[in-house]
């Protein structure tokens, strides 16, 4: 597949140098490490600190939501791959301020070992106090007996927003991990792929599917989902993720909920709306309030083709974090 | 049998092409079951672990330094499923061998079974998940029993890569348990796991490497 | 191509329907016509109204740039093609609180005449004054010495921004006209393109390219450009934009410049801020001072693959209208 | 001749068929030289008369007010360049011939003159510039210049159609100067378009009705 890039080996270095400069006063780069990066505005003195990360390749996420209200901190691994220890760690002694720090992660083997290695190394090297959220918003990647199993998809987002705006006002580690806790476990997503992305070092399609087909429950690195299924209208597409999302987690009438509709890729904003129409059509029949809508790339795979629905549901503590100001290079919210 | 550190470094660098030649057959298999990088994640690691070779690593002559700074350099250069646990194979194994210039046979043994064991304890993955343990747990055990009995390494790592071969094989018909591809049940059927082949032919690539040093 | 829509005729209806609902505190769509949608927190009054519009396909323009700072209101037409005068001259009534209103649109054909029609119907129906600028930046589409037969492509978002800011800071039709019309005479586009994007209703590509070719200063609706070439590493396609950029438009080190790097549609944010990183690297050699910069999809070709760049320099005013702030639906900045 | 409301109404709905069939021809067109949407753009605009066809205009015995209408209508529906251009025409046709029940040779010159004046008052395009100018001001030379002689319309209209037909084809080798197809320079030389060709579809189309229901 076609891309606009230099040397493919390179690209993440290319990514990163770019993003830092057209954002000078938003994020910076630590000299300790060239794969972390960290506010420019300096973490607040006694804030816990926020650090996410994962593989590259879901731009905006998770570069983009370094900022005011949401993290700190950033590891950024090669594509799709999880970052080493090394960049998590030098981050997280960069924006520890004595508060501690939460590392918020989709549950991928390679992250869990990575995160885990560096969170240790931050404890008994530094002394420093880390807790752990791993996001398990994906519906589909594992039964509902299983969700500790489930992998992290564009629910992280909401994960990030909730723990960034209960450290931004002031709550301790033990607090903002369990806001991030409950915050995942509120949470779920589930999403379907039409057309591959390709890694630039290969250019091979990451999956193949027939002009009349489409992939369910495909996770966000282009791992093939759970079934292949003919092509729908869009209706019946968000039907289907519908179900799937509250049969698993049941949403009663008069519930408050955020709604993320994520475009993976290519996928234009006007299908994100067109499906946004019928998520609101689902949820209004079922008398549930959508207290915020968010529409657009959110955590993207490459250049795939598809999209994710995501449903959080919103207590009193949620629905005010998610209403919290952001001002992120890549989201800002007044 | 002795194995020298010069001789430890050409079996790295062995690696080193074998990888790049494996590369895209490694990304197939992924692609089947992953996200794909296997090919190009080995390769990234494996180029940084050359340049380590080409460079600092020059005029090392203790093997447990080599592996040590193999695996902490694997590690840093892709992060991954992979770079814990091979980076904690190659620490693990040269703290096994920590100090020794050359490596007889009781070495050798000893190298490997904490390779596996490390990668063991830090993946937590059992035989029978479709990871790259079907291929080193049984390598291990092969090793293990046939030193026990023989004190011969060449002739023990030449059964336990025979082990290994069949534990990669095995994985074909396995639904996987682990990591990115447990996520696709029946679908995870009928395709080798990526990481199962890759770490075959790093035992392979070992056993190549001193058979052929020892005819020198 | 695949796409997640319902019926191909009806995707800009469903497509306003979601947005609407998305955003009910930002944006409302007209009683009078479903195609004029205005701003939910009306027109300050004594503020000229700010009127913007076009095809639909270039979300997130033209609908996303409703809001503070930014416009008052948006026509929306079917899929790249202008709006006719209907929903503009709606929208001009609904915005237009006695400081008359300013139309900013892209300079084609259909655009031209229908905005047209309705500023003369404003004018003689309803007594507005209505201001007009077309956005003439792209470098690609006429020789120098025909300025003003050249298309608008994304620079229309420089120029939004800064009419929407002076409108904001009070300033009267003739003076928001003055500082539009000067946006769009400091600022330039040029683009490429790399995979088509096909109408919702025909499911044809709108242009032909091998693996290894570009298409060079395309126009923002698939549009064939001005040459075929091969497919080049990223940085040489961005020396060749800037080139053409800055030999059509001179920009003298010292001076202040903004920055858009706009992808079209499919093309992700790991490839602008690679291109990013080199239109940085070659306004620094000439001592030339980003002062802002955008990078991401702002202006859009449904799911196109490509990308252009944007300078506009910027005087002392300009460079304060676009660091004003903006609360838009799809752009938000403190 | 004589022209009713009801058969005024047959041309109208004889476009509306005659889009659909040539929508993909007119979109592909445009694909080479514009943004490939001539085809859907004239049949969303006909598809919307002909929804008036059959509701408010069902009963409507006046020519003027249904060519009115249909103007509007198209407009409305379409917005994008051939919105302004087509309804313009038609509303200044209507225009040309107000209060008509019935129209005679006369109004119907009157009619297709006024017609393509509006058209290119609108759009200010010169013949030779790759335009429907080039299909529309042809024909309605020949149609004057030939109604001036023979006060005969069908007989002048069918002139009309030929000379229509010829300017269509010139575009073909025209560098196109007007619309979006300008930017294209050399490229634009090959491809006939597509505004042209809808236009003496829509001339075309008109002669066909009438010589039809002249037969009748
Ligand atoms: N917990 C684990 N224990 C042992 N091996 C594992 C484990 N998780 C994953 N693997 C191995 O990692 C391989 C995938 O590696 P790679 O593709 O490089 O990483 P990623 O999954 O992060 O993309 C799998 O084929 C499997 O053999
Ligand atoms: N100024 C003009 N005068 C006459 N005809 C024009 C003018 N501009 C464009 N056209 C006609 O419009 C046609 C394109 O129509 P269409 O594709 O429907 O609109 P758009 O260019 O807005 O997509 C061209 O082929 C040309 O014949
Ligand atoms: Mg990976
Ligand atoms: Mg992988
Ligand atoms: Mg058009
Ligand atoms: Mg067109």
């Amino acid at each position: 597949m076609k891309k606009l890039i230099n040397d493919p080996t390179r690209v993440v270095e290319e990514m990163i140098e770019g993003y830092i400069k057209a954002y000078p006063k938003h994020v910076r780069q630590l000299a300790e490490n060239d794969r972390a990066l960290v506010t420019a505005k300096e973490t607040r003195n006694g804030k816990v600190g926020v650090l996410i990360g994962g593989g590259s390749g879901h731009e905006p996420a998770f570069i983009g939501y370094v900022g005011a209200g949401m993290a700190d901190g950033v590891a950024v691994g090669n594509i799709f791959a999880s970052p080493p220890p090394d960049p998590i760690l030098e981050a997280t002694k960069a924006i520890d301020k004595g508060k501690g720090v939460i590392y918020i992660y989709g549950n991928y083997a390679g992250d869990v070992m990575n995160f885990g290695m560096a969170a240790e190394l931050a404890d008994l090297e530094s002394d420093i106090r880390v807790g752990s959220v791993l996001v398990t918003d994906d519906v589909a990647s594992a039964p509902k007996e299983e969700k500790q199993k489930r992998r992290g998809i564009a629910g992280e987002f909401f994960v990030t927003k909730a723990a960034g705006a209960a450290a931004d006002k002031g709550y301790n580690l033990e607090d903002v991990v369990r806001v991030a806790q409950k915050a995942n476990d509120y949470t779920r997503t589930m999403g379907v792929g039409l057309t591959p992305c390709s890694l630039p070092q290969t250019g091979k399609p990451s999956f193949e599917l027939a002009d009349n087909e489409m992939e369910i429950g495909l996770g966000h690195h282009g791992e093939p989902g759970i079934e292949k299924g003919d092509l729908l209208p869009a209706d019946q597409v968000v039907d289907r993720l519908m179900h799937d999302i509250l049969i698993d987690m049941p949403v009663e009438s008069g519930e408050k909920v955020a709604v993320l509709v994520n475009g993976l890729g290519s996928t234009t904003n006007m299908e994100l709306y067109i499906m946004f129409r019928r998520v609101e059509h689902i949820l209004r029949d079922k008398g549930i309030i959508i207290h915020r809508s968010y529409v657009g790339s959110y955590s993207t795979s490459l250049e795939m083709g598809g999209a994710s629905v995501t449903i959080t549901r919103l207590d009193e503590e949620l629905a005010a974090f998610i209403d919290h100001p952001a001002d992120c290079p890549l989201y800002v919210q007044k | 049998m002795k194995i020298t550190a010069a001789e430890f470094k050409t079996f790295l660098k062995n690696v080193v092409t074998m990888m790049e030649e494996q590369k895209d057959y490694l990304c197939e298999l992924d692609r089947k079951l992953g996200d794909g990088d296997h090919g190009v994640t080995m390769s990234i690691g494996w180029q940084a672990v050359n340049e380590k070779l080409d460079g600092e690593l020059k005029d090392e002559q203790d093997c447990a330094k080599i592996s040590m700074l193999a695996g902490r350099t694997f590690l840093s250069a892709v992060g991954s499923s992979v770079g814990p646990l091979y980076a904690t194979g190659f620490m693990r194994g040269a703290k096994a061998i920590q100090g020794k210039l050359e490596l007889g046979d009781q070495e050798l043994r000893d190298f490997w079974v904490a390779f596996v064991d490390g990668i063991k304890e830090r993946g937590k993955a059992e035989v029978g998940e479709k990871t790259m343990i079907d291929t080193l747990q049984p390598a291990a055990e092969s090793l293990q029993t046939k030193f026990a009995h023989t004190n011969d390494f060449v002739a023990s790592f030449t059964e336990a890569v025979k082990a290994a071969e069949l534990g990669m094989e095995s994985t074909t018909g396995m639904l996987s348990k682990r990591g990115r591809s447990s996520r696709l049940g029946e679908r995870s059927l009928g395709t080798k796991d990526p990481g199962a082949a890759s770490s075959y032919m790093i035992l392979h690539t070992f056993l190549t490497t001193i058979t052929s040093a020892q005819t020198v």
